[in-house]
């Protein structure tokens, strides 16, 4: 059984999603299946971490042939780097399904579906597989925000859909572009990333394929101006499927540069890396300065959302360890902190009957126990150390400076900015006088805070003690690194090695 | 060479560990039943005390090391490592901490029990005692840091416990919003901060990111490197220690309680930004001009704050705007190299403003609740106690010869002189003089004369003892601190500056006695002119006065919170709310409306050919295989 | 003289398609096509004769039975036609209008 | 030397018909035309050796589904009135003629680059019943069958469509 647990993890889910679709089966019944459903994969994802050995390379293989004329195989594996990808949507989604209490049954189930498939997507080690995986898991995502999502839902599905559909279907081509180049390389076909990422590509064409990968994940990352899709599928989905879009959705794109563009295209990525940088630092800022302007308190969020993820993105530009190490720790911190949020906004949503700000306030004295969740997983979002957030956004912000001094600097401003939009909204929302509204709101049960307080633990565990993490992302990281190295030094950039040359007077 | 200590991890972890016991007490029974106040009171002593008593520890540790080795350390674990980048969760106590580490402490304990009077009978007692713990255990792993990086974790820490503090009263929107100005404020600073430890870190922290590993190094930056360096550090100084561009947040921090006000606003948090410039004494000390930058900074702050601070109505304003002057003082004095100048009015200031800042708020709680100094009046025979304490604080804080407060202003103003900055000196005089006046005129206008609002008075009362007795220790302290520094020219040893002396990298300038004795003259004159003024203007009852002009300018400190309202606060949001409305659907979407545009123009053109007869489609499919047709005869042949 | 037979199978061809694009009267357009599957026919025979093999003359056959059933159908489709609207105009027909 | 010009002589009469075909205002007088046409193509499958093919030509061309044709036509009953008016016919054919001047060039010189081959009578029963019928139903078998069922659909189909008012009644 454990030798097939990735295919497991997403496998189980997506059949369970599927009977569940099938079944005329009850909202309590399908909450509970996917509660359960889910409970196993995160018992699976935690007898993976402790299995995982972190000495670097693939674990866990599963090598199968698909079309073996077409070199197109079934391969999956992890190393430190999509181990804790996968693992935050394991950990996190059990979480949906105790609290999100009143989504349909369509929602729960499509939600199952909507994890195995990105479970795949962050297992497979063959871009054919990848691409099928990374378009199933926006199929449920269409079918939760067009049918069960706010009043204006339709425009922003289809908004959505073909943003993202028009990303990938480019990267269809790059990826069949990367399999015809293999095959006059090498004479064989073959579509695996690790021998993929010994081609040599050059000229135009290649640009172009490179072109092709980076837009399909910038829009889901999204990176500015590419975001626009963003607010508003965030606002009118779901508040579960918010969650996962933002949570784990958006860190696929961001893995899946680190996993598939790094390596193969590390001469077109060294010197498109100050661009996107660029792009990243851009959206920060752009998105951080938006999100004050807003009084949809989910739209907020899901412009901070945004914000946090043009930082993210550019921890994987910067090209050294220390930059993309962050990124990949700020995927998970990121994850859970935006992912509380998000699910706080929800209950909040479910139980007021409305999200505008301005009519909220003075939830701190009626919920204390909320009140104070909800601050940790907004001070972890801020980035304040001692939460999980914090050593994230350093360790970019560091590698930023060494990468270019300006981005650095404009980096850190994501400081201020954080702290900005999310002080106010805290303050109109908690603080303050109750209203009529806000007076009757209930605390959280002694169950619900029993479920947020694992994830909130792991906030301040992951700020207070990273260093388990760290071990086990470093090793990955180095290697991807190493890709990308001797594109980096052609172009001009700083990549540090170890022992570095101190600064001579 | 460094000694291990296992203990050293365990000062912050008390106050912490107190604050999550205290913290968890309150939110699960908030609901409930409440604990009694006396519980929580008790609890949350506990540790401030014990921090106390390791403090001593600490201090008697050092003590009996040689002086070239008065350095203990524990690292209690690797907190991440990433390539070359290694930091450990570790502390450090040298000299200079440890002195930190005992004032902080012992005004913390004594605030921690003032609080329990003072806060009784509040509704969210317990979370109070929480967050108040919470900040010792920041400030603590602010002081004991044996990096930046963990330095930073106690420097934001204590940032957000005032952030808390501030709003603490969060009904009120106005207290918020000075909670978020402060947390802003301070972040902006933080920034600084980040991007000086960034910089340092490539310059030459790949050989460790500690102090010790960081002033071993030190040597090999290149000048430039340390400038920057140095001035980004500096930068998160000003927000913390509200210094110009950064000091409005202090003023508007007053809404916090005033326990709050006289440990976090007053005696230790504001002053971890001179801290910091002294611990990075052996960066700062290699780039004189950036000392002067910060000097001067210094300086101006202490006087334009001294001129807010001569015509504010509320005593608690008065006292933040002498807090921010006295903040500029120091960091006059660590600018100019003398650390241990700067530290020790660091020390003194600590006891006389907590002090008066205890006293003020006794004389608050006495008066329900009232800060206007213009209600108040006679309240000498009420509140004994409150007024001869707050009498020897005032005398520290105006710089009257015997107390605390003369030796190290005084200390500082003479090394201006001695260092040849004769223009710092001259203000600092100035102001000194504006010390003793606003001061006097607190304490006049407060204490002497007759009562404005007899109703007020009628009810004022003598706080309880749990308040007075932390007010007679400090009034002791602010006594008596000053004879711990006692200059040559007064027979004293200098004990600080001599413990201090191993952690710091201290310039020690040749000077007269003639210019001592010419510095200590001028600030005893500046003094007492500043008090006859005083006393001239409210020693016998005072009426409201009507500000104009300049002191209309200056009551509204110079307009500086309406001005960065309009420069920065207003166009942000502005920004903030042109992204929703114009860039956001117009720009940013812009290429995805052009497609969609596009497309429906495309589509209307081509509704056209679609006439609806099909021998009109059977024409165009003719015309298709016609050029087809055309373009295949080209090939053939 | 093969050839001819081609170029004469093209000339009907020609024709069939000026039929099918000028002419606006069902049964005309109908014939029209028939004529072009004739004009087809002759060049698969005249092929046949110049092959010498006989598969051009099933292809013949074949093309007769398809142009049978496509009559049956025209000829349902015209009467239809004609009792809806009383008309044998092919412009009756615009519901295809963008 | 007389098939060549028994070739003139149909050749020119199936063209005459096909343009009498999409020249004449009323249908019958078209079909009238087409039958012309059909006879002479018929006679031309002749000339090339099919004669299976000219008898299938006969039969079922001009003789069946023209008389299908012929026999809707009289049965619809068309008056002038019915037809339509087409006011730009000669614009639309002349305009015809110059779109679709290129395919038949084009064709032309694809025919062009084909060899010359003689036509006389072969003999042996080439294009007899016989032998297109072996072939037909050994090479051909398949597709023989598909016409068969497409034949039937068309039945089908034709029967519903005509018969659709009194079924649906």
């Amino acid at each position: 059984m454990f030798e097939h647990v990735l295919s497991t993890m997403i496998f189980l889910p997506i059949l369970v999603g599927l009977v569940l679709l099938l079944l005329p089966a009850s909202q309590g019944a399908a909450r509970g299946t996917g509660l359960v459903a889910s409970g196993i994969i995160l018992i699976l994802g935690i007898r993976l971490y402790f299995g995982f050995s972190g000495a670097g390379g693939m674990e866990f293989s599963e090598i199968r042939d698909l079309l073996p004329s077409l070199g197109i195989s079934y391969n999956l594996g992890v190393d430190g780097i999509s181990l804790f990808v996968l693992l935050t949507g394991a950990v996190l989604y059990p979480l949906v399904f105790l609290v999100m209490t009143n989504q349909s049954k369509g929602c729960y189930a499509n939600l199952l579906i909507t994890q195995g498939a990105m479970a795949g997507a962050i297992c497979a080690g063959d871009l054919v597989l990848f691409y099928i995986f990374w378009e199933l898991m926006l199929l449920p995502i269409f079918f939760m925000i067009g049918i069960y999502g706010g009043p204006k839902r339709l425009p922003a599905t289809i908004k959505i859909m073909l943003y993202t559909v028009a990303g990938s279907l480019l990267m269809l081509a790059a990826i069949i572009y990367l399999g015809v180049v293999y095959h006059t390389q090498f004479g064989e076909w073959s579509f695996s990333a690790a021998k993929l990422a010994g081609l040599e590509l050059h000229g135009g064409a290649a640009v172009l394929a490179f072109t092709g990968f980076m837009l399909a994940f910038a829009i889901k990352i999204p990176l500015f101006p590419l975001h626009t899709w963003l607010p508003d599928a965030y606002t009118e989905a779901p508040p579960a499927t918010t969650f996962v879009l933002s949570a784990i959705m958006a860190k696929i794109g961001v893995y899946a540069v680190i996993r598939y563009v790094i390596p193969t295209f590390e001469a077109e990525f060294a010197r498109y890396a100050l661009l996107l940088a660029c792009s990243g630092v851009i959206g920060m800022i752009y998105c951080g300065i938006a999100a004050i302007g807003q009084k949809d308190i989910k739209r907020l969020l899901a412009f901070s959302s945004a914000s946090h993820m043009g930082i993210l993105a550019l921890g994987v530009f910067c090209m050294n360890i220390q930059a993309l190490t962050g990124t990949i720790f700020q995927i998970v911190a990121h994850a859970t902190s935006t992912g509380v949020l998000f699910l706080f906004a929800g209950m909040l949503e479910e139980r007021m009957q409305t999200r505008n700000i301005e009519e909220l306030g003075g939830i701190a004295r009626q919920a204390p126990i909320f009140a104070f969740f909800f601050a940790v997983a907004l001070l972890a979002s801020v980035g304040l150390p001692g939460t999980s957030g914090f050593i994230g956004e350093f360790l970019i912000i560091l590698g930023a400076v060494k990468f270019h001094t300006a981005i650095g600097v404009l980096a850190g401003t994501t400081l201020i900015i954080g702290v900005c939009y999310m002080l106010w909204m805290f303050q109109r929302v908690f603080f303050e006088k109750t209203n009529d509204r806000t007076a009757g709101f209930k605390d959280l049960t002694g169950i619900e805070a029993l479920a947020f307080l694992p994830v909130i633990l792991l906030i301040l565990i992951m700020g207070i003690y990273p260093q388990p993490f760290i071990a086990k992302i470093e090793p990955a990281a180095k290697e991807q690194i190493a890709f990308v190295r001797p594109a980096a030094q052609v172009a001009n950039y700083p990549v540090l090695e170890k022992g570095h040359v101190p600064e001579q007077k | 060479m460094e000694q291990s200590a296992a203990y050293l991890g365990l000062i912050p972890l008390l106050p912490l560990a107190g604050a999550t016991i205290i913290g968890l007490l309150h939110l699960s029974s908030c609901q409930t039943c409440k604990l009694s106040e006396r519980t929580y009171g008790i609890l949350a002593c506990i540790a401030p005390i014990l921090t106390f008593l390791f403090a001593i520890k600490v201090f008697l540790d050092l003590h009996g090391l040689p002086v070239e080795a008065r350095q203990i350390s524990y690292q209690a674990f690797t907190w991440f490592k990433v390539g070359e980048l290694d930091i450990a969760m570790g502390f450090f106590a040298d000299p200079l901490s440890s002195l930190m580490l005992l004032f902080v402490t012992f005004t913390a304990s004594l605030i921690h029990i003032y609080s329990i009077g003072y806060m009784a009978g509040d509704q969210t007692f317990g979370k109070f005692f929480a967050y108040l713990n919470l900040f010792l255990g920041m400030m603590l792993i602010l002081v004991l840091g044996n990096g930046p990086v963990v330095m930073f974790v106690g420097w934001e820490g204590v940032g957000l416990c005032s952030y808390l503090l501030i709003s603490y009263y969060s009904e009120d929107r106005a207290n918020v919003l000075a909670g978020n100005k402060a947390f802003i404020v301070n972040r902006i600073g933080d920034l600084g901060f980040v991007l000086g430890m960034a910089f340092l870190f490539w310059a030459i922290g790949g050989s460790g990111f500690d102090y010790i590993s960081l002033k071993a190094n030190a040597h090999l930056l290149s000048s430039t490197t340390i400038s920057l360096v140095c001035l980004l550090l500096f930068l998160g100084a000003t927000g913390k220690s509200a210094q110009i561009p950064l000091y409005v947040w202090l003023p508007d921090a007053m809404a916090g309680p005033t326990p709050v006000s006289a440990l976090i606003h007053a005696a230790t948090m504001v002053t971890a930004g001179v801290y910091m410039v002294a611990r990075f004494s052996f960066l700062y000390s290699l780039v004189p001009t950036v000392g002067l930058i910060v000097a001067w900074t210094g300086i101006l702050t202490a006087l334009v704050s001294a001129i807010y601070g001569m015509y504010q109505d509320d005593i608690k304003k008065v006292l933040a705007y002498s807090t921010v002057s006295q903040l500029g003082y120091m960091f006059a004095g660590v600018g100019l190299a003398a650390y241990s100048a700067g530290i020790f009015h660091v020390f003194t200031h600590a006891f006389f403003k907590a002090l008066l800042f205890l006293g003020a708020g006794s004389v608050i709680y006495a008066l329900h609740h009232e800060q206007n100094i213009w209600k108040m009046g006679g309240l000498r025979t009420k509140l004994p106690i409150t007024y001869w304490t707050m009498l020897i604080g005032a005398l520290a804080l105006a710089g009257c010869p015997p107390f605390s407060g003369f030796f190290s202003k005084d200390e500082i103003l003479y090394l201006a002189l001695a260092t040849g900055n004769p223009g710092i000196w001259l203000i600092g005089v100035l102001v000194a003089g504006m010390t003793a006046y606003y001061t006097f005129r607190m304490i006049f206008l407060v204490f002497h004369g007759s009562p404005r609002d007899q109703g007020l008075f009628d009810h004022a009362h003598e706080a309880p003892t749990v308040m007075t007795v932390p007010l007679i220790i400090l009034a002791v302290g602010a006594l008596f601190a000053g004879v711990l520094n006692l200059p040559a020219i007064f027979g004293g040893g200098q004990v600080v500056s001599h413990w201090l002396a191993p952690s710091l990298a201290e310039l020690h300038p040749e000077a007269s006695h003639e210019t001592e004795i010419l510095a200590i003259g001028a600030s005893v004159v500046a003094f007492f002119i500043g008090i006859t003024i005083a006393y001239r203007k409210f020693g016998s009852g005072a009426e409201v006065p009507v500000f104009t002009g300049f002191a209309s300018f200056a009551y509204h400190t110079f307009r500086i919170n309406e001005l960065y309202d309009l420069l920065l606060v207003r166009p942000y949001k502005a920004i903030g709310s042109a992204i929703e409305y114009f860039f956001e659907p117009q720009v940013t979407d812009g290429p995805v409306q052009l497609t969609t545009w596009f497309y429906r123009a495309a589509g209307t053109v081509f509704k056209l050919l679609q006439v609806g007869y099909v021998r009109i489609y059977a024409i165009y499919m003719v015309i298709g295989l016609s050029l087809m047709s055309l373009l295949l005869s080209q090939s053939l042949k | 003289m093969i050839l001819d037979y081609l170029v004469l199978s093209i000339v009907l061809f020609c024709l069939g398609i000026l039929g099918v694009i000028s002419r606006r009267n069902v049964f005309t357009v109908f014939m029209s096509i028939e004529l072009m599957l004739n004009a087809a026919n002759l060049a698969f025979i005249a092929l046949s004769r110049l092959h010498e093999s006989m598969d051009g003359q099933v292809l013949a056959m074949l093309v007769m039975a398809v142009a049978a059933a496509e009559a049956a159908l025209a000829l349902a489709v015209v009467i239809l036609l004609h009792k809806h609207t009383g008309k044998l105009d092919t412009n009756v027909f615009s519901l295809l209008k963008g | 030397m007389i098939a060549q010009w028994l070739f003139y002589g149909f050749a020119t009469l199936a063209v005459l018909g096909a343009l009498g075909l999409i020249l004449f205002q009323h249908p019958m007088n078209g079909a009238m035309c087409f039958i012309v046409t059909l006879i002479s193509l018929a006679g031309l499958y002749a000339l090339l050796s099919a004669s299976l093919l000219f008898a299938l030509q006969l039969i079922v061309y001009a003789g069946a589904i023209m008389s299908l044709i012929l026999f809707i036509i009289m049965f619809l009953n068309i008056q002038a009135t019915d037809l339509p008016e087409e006011k730009g016919r000669w614009t639309f054919l002349f305009g015809g003629i110059l779109v679709i001047a290129p395919i038949g060039l084009f064709l032309l010189k694809v025919v062009k680059t084909l060899p010359q081959g003689e036509t006389s009578i072969i003999g042996q029963d080439f294009g007899g019943v016989k032998k297109v019928g072996m072939v037909l139903f050994q090479d051909w078998l398949l597709p023989f069958e598909i016409v068969s069922i497409l034949l039937l659909v068309a039945l089908v189909g034709a029967v519903v469509l005509a018969g659709k008012k009194e079924m649906a009644s």
